[in-house]
């Protein structure tokens, strides 16, 4: 199974309600496979093609109103169609899950895979200040899992939460384990706007605030929600760095590549780990900090100019060295590459 | 037949003084009043409540609900 | 018979509906928007259902929406009440949906996403309310702004070869084989109050047929982006704003109806 | 056991559908299989390839600069691809329309006249079995059930009649490896 | 004048070509401005009122690929909407100039001013590997001021630049010289396409590349404009900082206000210097990095919950104290509280 | 007569205009998309305007359409044409100014941007390319995708009810009052191409009279997304498409044309 | 010399003009000034306020805190701002409308009857220049010629005819201080 | 009347064997190449070079503008 097809055929087996989305490679097959396989009958899921990307983004606002699991699939222009949405989800404390399988850019770029948009996803996927929870999926496996692990902490932060892949992991095929299918919900959270109860208090859902000290009251209690994410769900794999001097860092489909690269560096008796965010945000800098106590050197492996070695050299600080290595605009790194350019940041005898 | 008789209630402090409601009356009912309230607004008030037949055309135009319209059939 | 024998309860034949809360509108003196507000929840509470209606508030002077009535009302961002409502009636087609958007949010940014929600017949109510402006941001053009008429981005008049046509936002709506009710109307003076009444219940009753889209224009005013007062601007709107908008019925049970 | 093959040729002759057949049958036999396509634009009409990794262990990379084996099915994969051989890996290709044949001394190289075979049987559909066959009988892990069973799991439902056919072509397959 | 209209004054003195934009508070005065100021009939300036942001990025793309000087101004989530705009001229590389006048988010948050739009604006405008350049003025005079400069930058890079205000700067009046009239261009560069020269190559003007290799080649050639960038362009102002002790850091707005505050401060005998951004992409990084060798500590100041700290932090490394002080949401700070929050974070005892 | 004396130079009837590159256009074999650039460059030769002309190709199969001609184009963002064109036009209103886009592009994501830019009547040049589907994405409905059409988003047929209508978005256009011509053409016999050609050159010209929006559609056939053969796909257009989109003119001069 | 004031009132009461007046006039007496308004959407019909610095030097924080002075108008602006005079500042009010009189002690009150004065003289609108009359004679710092000269700067054209009366309003308030 | 007789050439790497223009001949003069291009497609080519009248049919619907026709007045 591709790993689009995995993430959607997870979408239906885990309940989800409703998809809406625009088409555009590398992802197309998310919104083929759920029609194609009919989720509406399927689970009574509603999936809609729509006529944009901002159509879709706010369509999945309209159904977290409802407090239903409503989410999106695009790549990277149409990502930036979203900003807005995005911000109005964050505003209003909507739950949401919006996926990138992301191509190079900027602008229309190429189809071709790439982890460029690592600052727009972590940093600022919208105006205003707030974060969403992004997640990294290395595997099919990983496409597949994510889903309800994404609408679990987009209902438990109500926040957007993004699954950041790339062209490689939506377009690869591999074993993948499908979760056991569960029954869509029937309750809805207290917060929702299904129709005022009676007896109850109507509610309201918006991201407007008109009076400057409650807004900012607002805002404190969303930058609350992103320490306490931040405490809570960071999410990481090593490999291989227990004893390791050098520390790779990569995530998707770097980091499944870069695996290679840490096995060919070991059987070359080159003592060099793995590190792999799972969590783009929040980001693992206090494991890497800790790492970075006892290794010589990062490398941080990106299918983008340099954008996650901002965030480790927040973590390590100025005391370690901190490298970057990518190759971008589409074109996808193969393991022997990264080795040489290991070699060269750290093998090389005057390697400063 | 009889004769039908009316009154209206304006919530003076959250009249806006528009006077659409005024220019709505085919009683000419309504007049505005001369001091403002809370907000500053010059509010809409009987005039001639005598006149006022209850066809609760002021209380519909009002865009800001205030008016409360009654009516009695006099016997 | 005394004034204090007629103010009785039970002599009581109209009030504002209980589906209001008590706080002022944050409209301007004499603004249109405040009449149709009251006429909806009138009507929502006539019909019974302010228990199975969610309301969206656009961006615009009537984002406040939900702090008005006394149901559910979501906010959408400019222009998307249409996306959103199409989300919501999907999610949950027993419900009312209606979207609430003045014709700067209608009819400019959000053109794409209404379009597409008639298009595609959604059982919801779009209520458009056209005042030639936009008066939230302080009274620039919209696309409904007349011909020749100033705005803070047309200081010498609308010009056509500069700033197109007024649009006819809602027979373009009508046109599309997915609507199924489309009407303008006015609420400046009581008979058009009471049409407009009318209108309103028919587009919600509308949703049960699940026949198409129902949009309710309402030709309005805005003092404010007019630089009018009020009653003014009701005698300006009827003597420039109705022959370019001319009001009733556009499209009945899926019919587009002839107009000279 | 790690292998890892890239497969190229134009769009249109079934260079996908093998490589999935391939990871396909793999998984049945309780193996590890990753199936990684080039999706550019180059698809619409020009060339395509695929990268297929089968292992006994967890796949790490998808994407590889050199392969075990290359299979290539048109000249501009040649020329793209023969270099790309581990040096003693195997490249099998099918000789129809080719124009430079391989020059590499320190790699097994196979022809596969499969389009040839494909014409002859009526069947140009099938050419792309007949390719997978060959590269079974050089690269024989697979056993043949298993990548039966792979092609019924690739194969929608309403071209399962086809298996019985794609079975024969890739026991032709299996039989026509020459080597130049 | 008022910041917003001084900057559409100095639009139509530097003759800028064309104007696109869509209301928004609080910057729907520059559009106004220039049409009510009639900039068409006193330069030939072409001033559109359009139907959305997007269509007035596109429309910025459109003018600029004549090699016209275009530009768009909106505030906060009007940019988002321009996200994917934003990355086109990038990815094409085309000059363009876009104002924000930023307010309190996210989602619709509210009109009041805000500079929540930091990481938006220097680190993703858009999806792909992109950045602008971000001109942040401090007062009216640098409203008028960043525009012919905006432009002669985003003609020299080929780049959008960004002039990254906020509420208070645009709403606000004060004295300012005007820039004297200087004529529109009547030479386009020689990438415009403006209709093919006889005897000339066609021209044409895209961001996609299909093919990877040459796609990262583009990509490469953006990195090193942004190096350039760094290497030629930061621009800051220091205030007082010369003997301090302590470094306010603070841009737009914040940076007027923090200066009162460091007044305020130095009549109480404490030795704080303010350090004020002008130039957020590139950032003054080396400035602060040579500072920090000095101090004893920084004060990020920001009408945000935090966000060029992080750029602050980046420069400073983990061997000095970098502390954050935002108001937010839509609230404007006090000096007062500033100097307050400062005193809390470095004077007291056990401050750490 | 011998085939070499008939082929000389000066025999030449019909030759692939000079406007074009010599370069293979990416498109499926027989896509109408080929057709029509080729007809692009015929009338900007004839016209000799290929120094006034710029174009703007889209994000659709069409998207290479720098490569093809000999004359400056670039390329908008998805849908965004429209606007781009409009400031072209505005800061260069001597050039001649066209966008070429695909039923995706300007009836979905591009729906606003026409629309506005039709209303203001910019005096552009507007090809649409109405294939009914997505081509470039792999065959997904686009907004024009007929009833019951099946492509790999509506995998039974596009169904009303879920996806909406046909969307007649030339007709719509024609409804603005910016607009100034607009019609359906084809290009899959050698009649209608020659048509075609006309109705081309026609949009150009009227360029010059800064009278409003030019509107070309041609329906056309995507092998490749409808899964057929050149000659079968442009038969089944004919058969099904043509009944939906009819064929003609449908505002000349700036008024609509009466059609039964 | 630093003067830093909060102007304070309904929509509509030309609070907004008259802080733009007084920045102008001060501009032309060649000195620095600043006019921060609140613009929030309070604005439509609820309360507005303008901050206006004057100073010698080049104003640094256009926003503020405290303030040397506070000219009220309506009694939530009252409530709000009371307490952001200075000590030893000065705080002035049109009485109009005001239920809570300024209870502080330790800076210098001032009321204007300026409403009650403008309905006298038949010209409602004029209400906000003489309360800006009675300000510049308890902060005698800005010559008359250059807030009359501010007037015609800050007036559109069309309306400089009513620069004669603004002035004649302006004197007015200057001698209609009481001390409560 | 001048009997009209034509010829085609057509651009044999370039054509895509779409059967466009065969299909549009009134001479049915098209044919159908047996073997394929560099590019995979089997390419047209006159069958029957004495029918064509170089009507131009062919070129002006070739959707890759591979035909070019010519035309002569037999004497
Ligand atoms: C994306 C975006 N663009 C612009 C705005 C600013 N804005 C707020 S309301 C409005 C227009 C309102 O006009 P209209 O829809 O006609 O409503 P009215 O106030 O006239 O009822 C605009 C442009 C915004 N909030 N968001
Ligand atoms: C913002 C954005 N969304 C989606 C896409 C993906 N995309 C590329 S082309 C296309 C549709 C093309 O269809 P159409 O306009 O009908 O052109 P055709 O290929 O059929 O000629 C889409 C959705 C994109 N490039 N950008
Ligand atoms: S219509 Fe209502 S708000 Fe207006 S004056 Fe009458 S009572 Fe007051
Ligand atoms: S009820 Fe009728 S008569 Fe009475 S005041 Fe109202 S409009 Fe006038
Ligand atoms: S600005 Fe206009 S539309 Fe808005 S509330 Fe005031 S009068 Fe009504
Ligand atoms: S996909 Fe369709 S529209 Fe695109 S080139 Fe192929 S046939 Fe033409
Ligand atoms: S129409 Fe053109 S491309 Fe198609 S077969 Fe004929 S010559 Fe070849
Ligand atoms: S020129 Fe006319 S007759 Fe000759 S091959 Fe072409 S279509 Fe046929
Ligand atoms: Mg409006
Ligand atoms: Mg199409």
């Amino acid at each position: 199974m591709k790993g689009n097809e995995a993430l959607a055929e997870a979408a239906i087996r885990t309940g989800v309600d409703a998809f809406f989305g625009y088409p555009i490679t590398p992802q197309s097959e998310v919104l083929e496979y759920l029609l194609q396989e009919d989720a509406q009958k399927r689970t009574g899921m509603v999936v809609l093609q729509t006529e944009s990307e901002t159509a879709s983004i706010n369509m999945v606002y309209g159904a977290a109103c409802a407090g239903r699991r409503a989410m999106t699939s695009s790549s990277s222009p149409g990502i930036s169609l979203m900003s807005e949405g995005i911000s109005y989800l964050a505003g209003a404390e909507l739950p949401g899950v919006i996926v990138n399988v992301a191509r190079g850019g900027p602008g229309l770029g190429t189809i071709q895979p790439a982890q460029s948009d690592y600052f727009q996803a972590t940093k600022a996927p919208g105006h205003g200040d707030f974060r969403q929870l992004v997640l990294a999926p290395a595997s099919v496996q990983e496409m597949a899992d994510f889903i309800p692990l994404a609408f679990d902490l987009a209902f438990k932060y109500r926040n957007p939460v993004m699954i950041l892949s790339d062209g490689v992991i939506g377009q690869m095929m591999e074993k993948v384990y499908l979760p056991e299918p569960r029954p869509r919900m029937t309750e809805f959270p207290e917060w929702a706007t299904i129709g005022k109860k009676p007896g109850k208090e109507r509610k309201r859902i918006t991201s407007l605030n008109l009076i400057p000290l409650e807004h900012e009251k607002h805002n404190q209690k969303l930058q609350a929600k992103y320490r306490q994410m931040e405490a809570e769900e960071i999410r990481y794999e090593e490999y291989l760095c227990q004893d390791a001097e050098y520390i790779m860092v990569a995530y998707g489909a770097s980091a499944r590549i870069a695996s290679r690269a840490v096995e060919m560096a070991r059987a070359k008796g080159i003592r060099v780990g793995l590190f792999r965010p799972v969590t783009l945000f929040p980001f693992p800098a206090p494991q890497i900090e800790a790492l970075s106590l006892r290794v010589k050197g990062f490398l941080s492996i990106e299918m983008s100019a340099g954008q996650m070695i901002e965030d480790i050299r927040l973590a390590v600080g100025k005391n370690q060295r901190v490298e970057h290595f990518g190759r971008y605009g589409g074109l996808v790194h193969v393991p022997e590459e990264i080795l040489e350019a290991f070699e060269r940041f750290y093998m090389e005898p005057h390697g400063h | 037949m009889a004769k039908v008789r009316g009154a209206i209630v304006v919530d003076t402090e959250q009249c806006k003084g528009c006077q659409v409601c005024k220019v709505s009356c085919p009683q000419q009912v309504i007049g505005m009043s001369g001091t403002v309230n809370g907000k500053g607004y010059y509010y809409a008030y009987m005039e001639h409540p005598e006149a006022c037949t209850g066809c609760s055309n002021c209380g519909i135009v009002c865009p800001d609900g205030v008016i409360t319209v009654y009516r009695v059939k006099e016997a | 018979m005394d004034i204090k024998d007629i103010i009785r309860p039970e002599n009581r034949v109209y009030k504002k509906s209980d589906l209001l809360y008590d706080t002022t509108f944050n409209f301007c003196p004499g603004c249109g928007h405040g009449t149709i507000v009251r006429l909806i929840a009138e009507v929502v509470q006539e019909m019974g259902i302010e228990h199975e209606v969610i309301g969206i508030s656009p961006i615009g002077c009537s984002v406040l929406l939900y702090d008005f009535f006394r149901f559910d009302v979501i906010n959408a961002s400019h222009g998307r009440a249409a996306a959103a409502a199409t989300a919501l009636k999907r999610v949950m087609p027993d419900r009312y949906i209606f979207s609430y958007q003045g014709d700067g949010d209608i009819a400019a940014i959000g053109t794409s996403e209404t379009i597409h929600t008639c298009n595609r017949g959604e059982n919801i109510t779009i209520f458009f309310i056209n005042n030639a402006i936009y008066g939230m941001t302080g009274g620039q053009m919209a696309p409904t702004t007349l011909t020749g008429m100033k705005t803070s981005t047309t200081p010498g008049g609308r010009l056509t070869q500069e700033s197109g046509f007024p649009l006819h936002f809602t027979e373009m709506l009508a046109s599309l084989d997915g609507t199924y009710y489309a009407t303008r109307q006015a609420v400046h003076t009581p008979a058009a109050v009471r049409k407009a009444k009318k209108a309103i219940r028919l587009s919600l009753e509308n949703q049960k047929l699940e026949r198409g889209t129902s949009v309710v224009e309402f030709v309005s005013n805005c003092n404010s982006g007019w630089r009018m007062e009020p009653v003014a601007s009701n005698q300006w709107m009827e003597e420039h704003m109705f022959p370019v908008f001319p009001l009733g019925d556009i499209k009945c049970e899926g019919k587009l109806i002839q107009r000279s | 056991m790690t292998e890892e093959i890239i497969i190229a040729g134009f769009g249109g002759q079934g260079v996908l559908s093998m490589g999935k057949m391939l990871a396909y049958s793999a998984i049945m036999q309780h193996l590890e299989a990753c199936w990684m396509p080039a999706y550019g634009p180059e698809m619409r009409g020009g060339t395509c390839n695929v990268m297929v990794s089968i292992s006994h262990d967890k796949i790490s990379s998808p994407v590889l600069r050199c392969f075990d084996t290359a299979i290539i099915l048109n000249q501009p994969s040649m020329d793209k691809f023969e270099s790309a051989v581990k040096p003693g890996g195997v490249l099998m290709y099918d000789p129809n329309g080719i124009t430079r044949t391989p020059t590499r001394k320190d790699i097994r190289i196979f022809a596969v006249s499969a389009t040839e075979e494909a014409t002859r049987m009526n069947e140009p559909r099938i050419f792309n079995m007949i390719v997978l066959g060959a590269y079974l009988s050089v690269k024989p892990f697979l056993g043949l059930d298993h990548v039966v069973e792979g092609l019924r799991k690739s194969l929608p439902p309403r071209n399962h009649k086809l298996i019985p056919l794609n079975e024969k072509a890739l026991r032709v397959g299996m039989g026509l490896i020459t080597q130049p």
